[in-house]
C-alpha cells in the first residue's frame, strides 16, 4: 500500500508515533558524525548523512549491553537478566543496506539450537522503516552484495525521499498499523514515476562493479594463497572496519562490578585485534595482521555463505570511506576474482 | 549533609622515607586527620599514573604521593624520574579541567613526623574546600551513555 | 621544487636503491581508489615504484610500519614528523637503525580531508591539486579551494618539515616557521574555564566506539599489551561508560608525553571525528617548556620521562 | 523460550588438588535447583562454561560420567583469571555453569567395536568421562576390547591416580599409564605417548581411536595411528579454542566455517583434514 507524507507534517507524524513508541533514528552528534540513537524529540532526526558512522545493527546489538545483573545475598547468587524490552521500539531511517544486515545477524542470532533473546526480544518488537538512497555514495556496492539502494525486502515502512515528501510504502503487518494514520495521505499517482526515476539513477550510480559472484568458490582454494601475505600489509589492526561494519556480529562477554555485586556485560569485540583469538597458554591461532585479515574477508566471503548462503557482506562501503589506512574491501574482492594477475603486480 | 562529608584521600608513601615519616607522625603521638588511607610503596618512582587515575575514577576524592626528599632516594634517582612524571601529569590533569587540588605531591624524610601531619592537614582541608570529587568519578548509575546531539545542545549530559 | 618533481626524485631513489639491492621494500604512497586521500604502499620491484606518488593527502604517519616490518631492510618515505618518530622509537630501541633507509621529502602540510569535505555540499568524487589550490569535484558542483585554508591543525603549527635525519633528502630543506603559534584547538581549550574545559573533554569523548584506530595508527603505541587489555589488574572496563572513555584517552595521550612527534595521526584516523591533538600538543609543549625537549630531534638525548636532571623543576611538591 | 547466556546455580561440594604441582584442581559441583538437575543431560565429551561472576566465564570440558549421578566434576588447571579464581573456591560456594555445550564422543558407533583411548597431561578429563561410562557395568557390554594410554610428564602430574589404580586392576580395561621422566618410586613405563603408542601397537581392526592432549602430542601421533592403519573417519579428537559463548554467537571459536564451541569440540580426524590448516 502507497501513501504519502508531507514533510511540513514530518515532525508531528513523529510526535504521535513516539507516544506509543520509542524511536530511533540517525541523529548528528557533531559535524559529520551520526549515529543511531533513541530520539527525545523530533528535531533531532538528521537524514543529511547517507550512512550513519556506527550502523543500525546498534539497536539490536548495542556495542555495550548488560546481560544480567547479579547480587550475592546472604551466601545466595541472585540473577536478574536484562533482555526484556518493554515498549514497542521503531527504528527510523535505516538504509536498506542496514537493514539486509540486520537480517543476516538475525540468520547469526537466532540460528539453532540457540536463540539469543537478547537480539531476538528488540528484533521482535521493533518496526523497521527503511529509508531508500537518492543518491548512493561512490563508495556503495550493495547491487553487487546482493542488495540495492531501494531494496524493500525487511523493511515494514519504505520511504523515498520526494523532495517535498516522502512516499511511505507499507509492507508487512507491521508496516499495515499505519494503514489509518491520518498523518499517511492518499499518494499522488505521480509518485510511482518520481520514485521509478530515482531508482533508476541510484542504480545506475552503484552498478555492479565488483565481482562477488562465485567468491566462495574462489576463496576456497585460496586459503594458503600468496595473496593473503600481501592484502594485509597496510593495515594496522584498528578495529574501525569491524566495529562499522553493519554485518560484523562478533562479541566479547566479561563481567563488570565486584564479588558483591555488578553485571555480565556483552561488548563488541573484533577479529583484528590480536587478543580476540589469544588464548590463555599464550598460544594465538592468528598471530599477525595476516591470519586476522584473513579471518576478516574470509569469515564475510566464505564461511558466512557457508553457513546462510548469501556473503556476509551489504556493500555500504562504511569499512572504505573510514579506514585510516585505506584499506578497499572492493579491490580485495577484485584482487580475489580471476581477472587480476596471480601476483598482485607491486 | 554537607557538614557531615569527609574527603577521602589516598596516599601511596615511599617505604624508605615517607611512610616512616608518618609512623614517626604516629609514634610522637602528632596528630593528623583520619582521612588518609595509605598504601605503601617501594619508592616514589613507583608510581604509575594509572595508580593516581585509577584511584580518581574509583571515587577518591584526592591523591597524595609522598617520597624521600631530592638526594635521598634509596634507589638514588626514583623520586627524580617520578618528579618528572608527577608534574606532566599534575599539568595534564588541570588542562583537562580536574582540579589541581585533588592530586597532590610531597616529599617527607624519615625525620619529618611533624611535617607529614601539617600537610595532611592542609591537603585535607585544600580538598574539603573542593568538595566531593565529580568529575571522571565512575558510579553505577552512569552506566548509561548519553550523547548530546546537535539539536539539543540547550540538555545536559553526562550527570 | 613541483610536487611532481618531488615525486620524480622519489621514485627514482627507490629504484635505485630496489635495483642495488640495498632495501628489501620500499615505504611508501600511492593512489588509491578515493579523492583526497592516499594509501601506504609496499614495493619491491623497482618496476613496482611507478606507483609511488607525491601530494598534499599524504597525511599517514609510515612510521607505524616499522614495527610490521622490522626483520625486513626497509627503505621509507618521510616526512618531518614521521622521521621524528622514528628517531624516537630508534631510541626506544625498536629497530635497528642500520636497517631502515629514509627516503626524506620536505613536507609541504597536509590538506585535511575533513575539513574539505565539510567545505562542500554533496560528495567529493574526484580531487586535484594545482599548486596552492585544491580543485573538488562533485555530481554538482566544482569548487577551488585555497589549500593554506584546509591544512590540518597540527601541520598548521608543524616547526620540523624537513626530516633532517633522512639518509637522503628529495628537495632542500624548506624553511621553517609556523603558521600559527600556538595549535588552534590547545589555543581554544585554553581559553575555557575549568569547568568548561572537561565538559568539553566529556562531549568529545563520549562520541568514542573504543575502535583504538588512535592507538594502532601511533608509531609509538606498539606495546604488544595495552592497559585497556590488562586484566590483571584489570585497569578499565570494556564497555562504553563515559568514565571508561575518559580513562582511556587521558591515558593514551599522557602515555605519549616526551615521545609524540605531533604527526596528528591519531586525530584523523577517528572515524568520530573525536579532536586528539589538543592533548598530545599539550603534553609535547608542557615538555618543552619544562624540559626544554622536542621529541625526535637528535638520536643522543633519551625521551624526557626516562631520565631526569637534579634540577628539575618540583615547586608544585610540597 | 530458555536464554543459553544465563547460569544455573551450582554449589562446590568438593574441591582437592589433583596434582603435585597443585596447578590442577578438581571441583564436584552439585545442583542447588533439582529442575536444573533434570534438565541436564550430557554425553561424555561435552562441555560447560563455568563462571565465577565478577570474574567472567571460561569453557571446561566435563570429567564426570553422565553414570555419576548427583554432582559434575571438572578438572582446572590454573592459567587465568577464571581459572585462579575457581581454584581459589571453597566447599559449599556458589557458582554459575551453562551447558552441556557441544557435541560429544560418538559413542552409539562405537558400539561393537573396541576402543582406543589416548590422552595426554590434563586433557585428560573428557576421556575420563569416556573411560568411567564405557566400564561402567551398563554399558561395558555394548563395546569389545577397551585400551587406555595415558601420559603425563611426571607420575606427580598424572590425574586421578587412585582411579588410575582401580582401572589397572580391573581385566576389562587394558590400561597403560606412561611419563616422560619417571622418579624413584615409578615403576611403570617411562616414555612419550606416540612411541608407547608404536611399542603396544593395538590393531586398527574394528577400532575406534579417541585421542585428546597437548598440540605437540597429537601432531606427533597422528602418524603413529595411519602407520597402525587407522583410517580418518575412525580418529577423534578434542579440540580447544577461545571461546566466550559457547554456543557459535560470538565468533571467536571458528575453524573454517565450523565452530569449536557448536560443531565440535569433538572432530573425526577425517573432518579436520577437509579444514583449513591454519586459521
Amino acid at each position: 500500500m502507497m501513501r504519502r507524507l508531507d514533510k511540513r507534517d514530518f515532525e508531528t507524524f513523529l510526535e504521535s508515533v513516539m507516544e506509543e513508541c520509542d524511536l530511533y533514528a540517525p541523529v548528528s552528534l557533531t559535524e559529520g558524525v551520526s549515529v543511531f540513537k533513541k530520539i527525545d524529540h523530533p528535531n533531532e532526526v538528521n537524514f543529511s548523512q547517507l550512512l550513519t558512522q556506527k550502523p543500525a545493527k546498534e539497536i539490536f546489538f548495542p556495542q555495550s549491553e548488560p546481560m544480567f545483573n547479579y547480587e550475592r545475598r546472604g551466601g545466595k547468587i541472585q540473577i536478574t537478566s536484562n533482555e526484556e524490552v518493554k515498549r514497542e521500539r521503531i527504528l527510523l531511517g535505516a538504509r536498506p543496506c542496514d537493514i539486509e544486515a540486520i537480517s543476516l545477524i538475525e540468520k547469526v542470532f537466532m540460528s539453532e539450537p540457540y536463540t539469543d533473546l537478547y537480539f531476538l526480544e528488540k528484533r521482535r518488537k521493533t518496526t523497521l522503516i527503511g529509508l531508500g538512497c537518492n543518491p548512493p555514495l561512490s563508495t556503495c556496492f550493495c547491487s553487487s552484495a546482493g542488495g540495492d539502494p531501494f531494496l524493500r525486502s525487511g523493511s515494514d515502512l519504505f520511504l523515498v525521499d520526494l523532495g517535498d515528501a516522502y512516499s511511505v510504502e507499507l509492507l508487512t503487518e507491521k508496516g499495515m498499523v499505519f494503514s489509518k494514520n491520518k498523518f499517511l495521505r492518499e499518494a499522488d499517482p505521480e509518485d510511482l514515476r518520481r520514485i521509478k526515476e530515482l531508482e533508476d539513477k541510484a542504480f545506475e550510480k552503484v552498478g555492479f562493479s565488483i565481482p562477488m559472484d562465485g567468491i566462495e568458490k574462489r576463496l576456497d582454494l585460496m586459503m594458503e594463497s600468496f595473496f593473503w601475505d600481501r592484502v594485509h600489509e597496510k593495515c594496522i589492526g584498528c578495529r574501525i572496519c569491524t566495529y562499522l561494519c553493519p554485518t560484523c556480529h562478533c562479541f566479547d562477554i566479561v563481567d563488570e562490578g565486584d564479588f558483591a555485586r555488578g553485571q555480565r556485560m556483552r561488548n563488541w569485540d573484533s577479529c583484528l585485534s590480536p587478543l580476540y583469538s589469544l588464548e590463555t597458554s599464550g598460544h594465538n591461532p592468528r598471530p599477525t595482521t595476516r591470519e586476522r585479515t584473513r579471518q576478516r574477508l574470509m569469515h564475510k566471503f566464505n564461511y558466512f555463505p557457508k553457513i546462510f548462503n548469501r556473503v556476509g557482506c551489504v556493500g555500504c562501503g562504511r569499512c572504505i570511506q573510514y579506514c585510516p589506512v585505506h584499506f578497499d574491501i572492493r579491490q580485495a574482492i577484485i584482487w580475489t576474482s580471476s581477472k587480476r594477475p596471480r601476483k598482485p603486480k607491486i | 549533609m554537607e557538614k557531615s562529608w569527609e574527603p577521602k584521600i589516598l596516599a601511596f608513601l615511599c617505604n624508605w622515607c615517607s611512610y616512616a615519616g608518618a609512623d614517626l607522625a604516629g609514634t610522637s603521638r602528632i596528630q593528623y586527620p583520619p582521612n588518609i588511607r595509605v598504601i605503601r610503596v617501594p619508592c616514589s618512582g613507583r608510581i604509575n599514573p594509572l595508580f593516581i587515575l585509577k584511584a580518581l575514577q574509583s571515587g577518591i576524592d584526592g591523591v597524595l604521593v609522598s617520597g624521600c626528599h631530592p638526594g635521598d632516594c634509596h634507589y638514588l634517582s626514583g623520586n627524580y624520574i617520578g618528579r618528572r612524571k608527577f608534574a606532566t601529569l599534575k599539568r595534564f590533569l588541570e588542562y583537562l579541567g580536574i582540579e589541581g587540588g585533588r592530586v597532590q605531591f610531597s616529599w617527607v624524610s624519615a625525620a619529618e613526623g611533624g611535617k607529614f601531619s601539617q600537610m595532611v592537614h592542609e591537603i585535607t582541608q585544600e580538598i574539603k574546600k573542593l568538595g566531593p570529587a565529580k568529575r571522571f568519578v565512575k558510579r553505577e548509575d552512569s552506566r548509561a551513555i548519553k550523547f548530546e546531539t546537535q539539536n539539543s545542545k540547550d540538555k545536559t549530559i553526562l550527570k | 621544487m613541483s610536487q611532481l618533481a618531488i615525486q620524480e626524485k622519489i621514485r627514482e631513489k627507490a629504484k635505485e636503491l630496489l635495483s642495488k639491492k640495498e632495501v628489501d621494500l620500499i615505504i611508501g604512497f600511492s593512489n588509491w581508489t578515493l579523492p583526497l586521500r592516499t594509501t601506504p604502499v609496499f614495493i619491491r620491484t623497482p618496476e613496482g615504484t611507478e606507483s609511488l606518488i607525491w601530494n598534499s593527502f599524504c597525511e599517514n604517519n609510515l612510521a607505524t610500519y616499522i614495527h610490521k616490518f622490522s626483520r625486513f631492510r626497509v627503505g621509507i618515505i618521510v616526512k618531518g614528523c614521521d622521521a621524528r618518530s622514528l628517531t624516537a622509537l630508534s631510541l626506544e630501541k625498536r629497530f635497528n637503525p642500520e636497517r631502515v633507509f629514509l627516503i626524506g621529502v620536505p613536507c609541504q602540510r597536509m590538506v585535511d580531508r575533513k575539513k574539505v569535505t565539510k567545505a562542500v555540499k554533496g560528495e567529493i568524487l574526484r580531487a586535484e591539486e594545482r599548486g596552492e589550490e585544491i580543485i573538488v569535484e562533485g555530481e554538482e558542483f566544482k569548487t577551488v579551494l585555497n589549500k593554506k585554508d584546509y591544512l590540518y591543525p597540527s601541520c598548521q603549527v608543524c616547526t620540523h618539515r624537513t626530516p633532517i635525519q633522512a639518509h637522503v633528502l628529495v628537495d632542500d630543506p624548506v624553511e621553517e616557521s609556523p603558521l600559527v603559534e600556538i595549535h588552534p584547538g590547545v589555543n581554544q581549550f585554553e581559553k575555557k574555564t575549568f569547568e568548561e574545559r572537561w565538559r568539553f573533554f566529556e562531549k568529545e569523548t563520549s562520541r568514542c566506539i573504543r575502535c583504538y584506530a588512535c592507538r594502532e595508527v601511533c608509531p609509538m603505541c606498539y606495546c604488544t599489551e595495552c592497559f585497556v587489555d590488562d586484566y590483571r589488574p584489570k585497569w578499565i572496563g570494556g564497555g562504553l561508560q563515559p568514565q571508561d572513555l575518559q580513562f582511556y584517552h587521558i591515558v593514551r595521550a599522557y602515555h605519549q608525553t616526551g615521545r609524540c612527534s605531533g604527526c596528528g595521526a591519531c586525530e584523523r584516523a577517528c572515524p568520530m571525528d573525536i579532536p586528539l591533538t589538543y592533548l598530545t600538543q599539550k603534553l609535547n609543549q608542557d615538555v618543552k617548556e619544562l624540559f626544554g625537549f622536542e621529541v625526535g630531534l637528535n638520536s643522543k638525548t633519551p625521551p624526557p620521562l626516562s631520565t631526569f636532571e637534579v634540577d628539575d623543576k618540583g615547586d608544585f611538591i610540597k | 523460550m530458555k536464554n543459553p547466556y544465563l547460569p544455573i546455580p551450582m554449589v562446590v561440594k568438593k574441591a582437592y588438588s589433583e596434582t603435585s604441582d597443585r596447578m590442577l584442581r578438581t571441583i564436584e559441583l552439585g545442583f542447588l535447583n533439582e529442575s536444573d538437575e533434570k534438565g541436564f543431560q550430557f554425553m561424555p565429551g561435552q562441555f560447560c562454561e563455568l563462571s565465577v561472576l565478577g570474574k567472567g566465564e571460561a569453557p571446561f570440558g566435563i570429567a564426570s560420567s553422565p553414570t555419576e549421578k548427583g554432582s559434575l566434576k571438572f578438572t582446572i588447571n590454573k592459567a587465568g583469571r577464571v581459572t585462579t579464581a575457581l581454584h581459589h573456591l571453597e566447599e559449599g560456594e556458589e557458582v554459575g555453569l551453562r551447558g552441556p555445550l557441544g557435541n560429544h564422543y560418538p559413542i552409539d558407533r562405537f558400539e561393537g567395536k573396541n576402543v582406543l583411548i589416548i590422552g595426554g597431561g590434563f586433557a585428560f578429563t573428557t576421556l575420563r568421562s569416556l573411560v568411567v561410562y564405557l566400564s561402567h557395568p551398563e554399558n561395558r557390554s555394548k563395546v569389545k576390547e577397551i585400551t587406555i594410554i595415558y601420559g603425563a610428564r611426571m607420575p606427580g602430574l598424572l590425574l586421578y591416580k587412585e582411579e588410575l589404580a582401580q582401572w589397572e586392576n580391573r581385566k576389562d580395561l587394558n590400561l597403560v599409564v606412561t611419563v616422560d621422566w619417571g622418579d624413584k618410586n615409578w615403576k611403570g613405563k617411562v616414555g612419550l605417548v606416540p612411541n608407547v603408542l608404536e611399542e603396544i601397537a593395538p590393531s586398527s581392526k574394528d577400532t575406534y581411536a579417541v585421542i585428546c592432549g597437548p598440540p605437540i602430542m597429537i601432531k606427533f601421533t597422528f602418524p603413529k595411528l595411519m602407520a597402525l592403519k587407522f583410517p580418518n573417519e575412525r580418529i577423534y579428537t578434542s579440540l580447544e579454542k577461545r571461546m566466550k559463548c559457547g554456543i557459535g554467537k560470538c565468533g571467536r571459536c571458528n575453524i573454517g566455517h565450523l565452530f569449536v564451541c557448536k560443531d565440535g569440540p569433538v572432530f573425526s580426524y577425517a573432518q579436520l583434514e577437509k579444514l583449513p590448516k591454519d586459521y
